[in-house]
């Protein structure tokens, strides 16, 4: 069903956790679909420093979410911001069909993420 | 370790009942149809095998049409019925925790002209008699309610619901998949007219079941051709695999007893064990009789289904979810949903489902490494956040 | 000594075959629709069989339907099709020597608000390409014809059919049964919308069979339930079944040259041999290149089917014949008779159908008993009285 | 299918041929269905002395033509009157239902062959 590398994402998901003092945080999802993604980024300029994340949801939910933190890692906000949801399960060699639209929406969850940091800086100025 | 706790979704075929079917895949091959005694050894072991299942039901083996499968069986039942009486009657009852292979037959024929009525359940997952007795019109034709469910174990009034189609004089169409050969059924005794039961889940192959098809009940065939069956389903028989079943049939009648004994002392045991080291867990289903001696149905709440099931089987040791996700639906378990759950935690539904060459020690095993994936998968979780908070609180 | 002459009704399991379906009975049993591994190694190996099964029709795997035979293909093909194009039309064509899995269901058509032709056949039982088409109405949505013809060997013209069929877009089901592994097949070069093959007669087990739907080609269900097969057919997967089935059609394609090779010499050994040592003897169904390497079909006049093949039995040879008294009908072979056969001589057709294993020294067996069986039945039979009466005179 | 007695009948049918001097013949069914069968009658006096058949048709037609000429061969006429098909069908251990109705005519061929004899004495007196 899964490739390796989800599996492996799944099974060492990178990144997992929360962070204290994140300056951008996404959401989407929600527990009646079975799947909800919370991203955290720490972003210092325009680069993002650090990227945690916490997910409910099924194997794939998990490898997605586990996957753009690697992606995003020390990437400048507009390199994040092309990283689009198909882009994710490429990087994974591919999901299943099924998988590909309800668990798929870690990307989404990254550029929320990036909104929700955009906002605060808008406040802030 | 491998250890295999998925057997209402399929069971390994029994040593025993595999290498008798060898004999007739290689050696005894011949089309029960035909004239010589390639075809007339086939065709006796043909009908032995129709008697060891009439056994295992309390019918005649007359009333016992064999098909590909559960599913098949209960489309011949169901469309054929409709079929049959359709100028009688266009209404049609079945519950809302029916398996798909009813539920989405009854859906069709709802598109095509017939009423349905879906009865809810009760919490525990059982449907009231009463229930069906309201529902009940001067036009139904048909009835399809099942013997125990495949998801929570939870055992259906049969024999009741049986006694009141009887009196208004209503088809009644029973799925007895899941118990056959874990619970004693008599189709004399619970007054079923129509009764679908599948090989594969007790030991035998796949790709065969049967529809008992109580004598003069009318059904129109599903599938044409050849005339087998007594005309009510053409095709070439699958020998070897009724054959299978038959001996399968026979074993459990031998083996229900011990069997029934070996599963609920396993069942209590992993059910018990959950509830002991886990927290914000549910038993779903009813508990003691009411409950198939081998299902085991938990919701783990804050952690989805499918995650749990990838980790199990990591380790080794197969399950299934009501989750969403392993059915390439957007919804979780419809009975569990139809039981009141809600979506939330129904998506973080654990089957165990055991069989017969199960043994302490996979459940030892099991009771060990579940507690461990939970709290790993929880730790992920957003929506354990609010537990965890609560506790530093 | 006992020698199999029926392989058109079914083959023996191959025992390369049978002993790969016996690692998926008895170890790798998961069910495919599982997440698990066990699940998942069935669900590879399953979906290896599709592969198998499209690389000897010449198709992709999406467009492979396992099913529980041909009688379910075919059934599928033409119900199916009908309920998906009802409001195109009503209109379906056929032929006159059809299966009973296309002519019975074709006819539960008729009498469900379809309009049917049925399409006579040659004196060798082929089809003309040019009565399909003046068959052809602005409402007919279905053509079904088979490829090669069961009880004579008869190839039809399919790629013109099919041709005529495209221009004309009307859906165009072929079935293949009797042809698969015996000449080759092409869903492309041939035109064909839906192909029907059946595992059984190729050295795969019983019970499996496949529909082949172009991709794009609207059907309609037959079996509704937990959404298998792409949705097309429900039912738990019979994964042995179908693996032994890829496997057969592998082992077809890499033996279907040489089969035919061995095949033919033993099918022209016979029926010259036939026509040499019996008298009034009248081969039905072409010759050479237009007939199935494996089939031979002879009417012995003055003699009874039945009796022959009861005779033929006692001396362990298995063959199979047009007579009535063998399908429980009174009428003799329907393809006998529209090929211009009198009952009386349809009566008294034999077929014998070969296979892989036949030898020279079996067909030597049979010629030389078969000439003593004729005898003693015609001296029994009140119908050679004029015969002999001629003679003497 | 059949049972042991059927395929013993049809294996060694008793009583096959013709009678050059029957003096009653009785013949049922017709090619098109399948089944034909003639028996030949030697009566003397009220005595079936001698009977033989010829029967086209399937193992129940010869096995049932055969077992009815074991039954009336020294009967009187009375005697193999009363003799019905269901009665040849059950002397033969039963036969297969699909054959009870056009393969089981025996009986009636023999009481055909009665009548012709019947028949013939009236036209002699
Ligand atoms: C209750 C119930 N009904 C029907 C079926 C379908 O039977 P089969 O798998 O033989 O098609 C199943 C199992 O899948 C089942 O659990
Ligand atoms: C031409 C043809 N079509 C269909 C079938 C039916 O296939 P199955 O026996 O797999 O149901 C057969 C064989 O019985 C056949 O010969």
């Amino acid at each position: 069903m899964y490739t390796e590398k989800v599996m492996d994402h799944f099974t060492n998901p990178r990144n997992v956790g929360e962070l204290e003092n994140a300056n951008g945080v996404g959401e989407v999802g929600n527990a009646k679909c079975g799947d909800i993604m919370r991203i955290y980024l720490d972003i210092e300029g325009d680069i993002i420093k650090d990227v945690k994340f916490k997910t409910f949801g099924c194997g794939a939910a998990v490898a997605t979410s586990s996957m753009v933190t690697e992606m995003v890692k020390g990437k400048t906000i507009d390199e994040a911001l092309v990283i689009s949801n198909a882009a994710v399960a490429e990087a994974l060699g591919g999901l299943p069909e099924t998988k590909m639209h309800c668990s798929n929406l870690a990307a989404d969850a990254l550029h929320k993420a990036i909104e929700d940091y955009r906002n605060k800086q808008q406040k802030k100025e | 370790m491998r250890v295999y706790l998925d057997h209402s979704a399929t069971t390994p075929v029994d040593p025993e009942v595999a290498a008798l079917m060898m004999t007739y895949y290689t050696e005894k091959y011949g089309n029960p149809s035909s004239v010589h005694s390639f075809g007339r050894e086939a065709k006796q072991a043909l009908e032995q095998a129709r008697s060891q299942v009439a056994e295992l039901i309390g019918a005649t083996p007359q009333e016992v049409t064999f098909t590909s499968g559960g599913t098949e069986a209960d489309n011949l039942a169901i469309i054929g019925t409709a079929e049959a009486l359709r100028k009688k009657g266009k209404h049609i009852i079945t519950s809302c925790i029916e398996h798909h292979a009813v539920l989405e037959t009854c859906e069709y024929l709802g598109k095509n002209g017939f009423d349905l009525t879906v009865i809810p359940v009760n919490e525990e997952g059982i449907l009231l008699v009463e229930d069906v007795k309201k529902a009940i019109r001067p036009d139904t034709i048909l009835i399809s309610v099942m013997h125990a469910n495949n998801e929570v174990g939870s055992i259906q009034p049969i024999a009741e619901i049986g006694k009141l189609a009887k009196e208004h004089g209503i088809t009644f169409h029973v799925d007895a998949v899941q118990s056959l050969g874990k619970i004693p059924i008599n189709v004399v005794e619970m007054n079923v007219d129509l009764l679908t039961i599948s090989s594969h889940k007790i030991y035998g192959p796949k790709g065969v079941g049967a529809l008992y098809i109580r004598k003069g009940v009318r059904i129109v065939p599903l599938v044409h051709g050849g005339g087998q069956e007594k005309r009510r389903r053409s095709g070439t028989e699958n020998t070897p695999g009724i054959i299978g079943f038959g001996k399968a049939c026979e074993l459990a009648g031998q083996r229900m007893a011990d069997d029934a004994k070996h599963q609920t002392k396993l069942r209590d045991k992993l059910m018990n064990g959950i509830q002991e080291r886990i927290e914000y867990v549910k038993v779903n289903g009813p508990l003691g009789e009411k409950r198939l001696p081998n299902n085991v149905n938990v919701s783990i709440r804050y952690v989805e289904g499918e995650s749990l099931l990838l980790s199990l089987d990591m380790l080794g040791i197969a399950a299934s979810s009501g989750s969403a996700c392993t059915s390439g639906s957007l919804d979780p378990s419809h009975v569990l949903l139809a039981m009141g759950l809600i979506h939330e935690i129904a998506h973080g539904s654990l089957r165990f489902s055991l069989g017969r060459q199960n043994t302490e020690e996979e459940i030892d095993y099991l009771l060990e490494q579940l507690p461990k994936i939970v709290e790993r998968l929880r730790m992920m979780s957003p929506l354990y956040d609010q537990v965890i908070h609560m506790k530093q609180a």
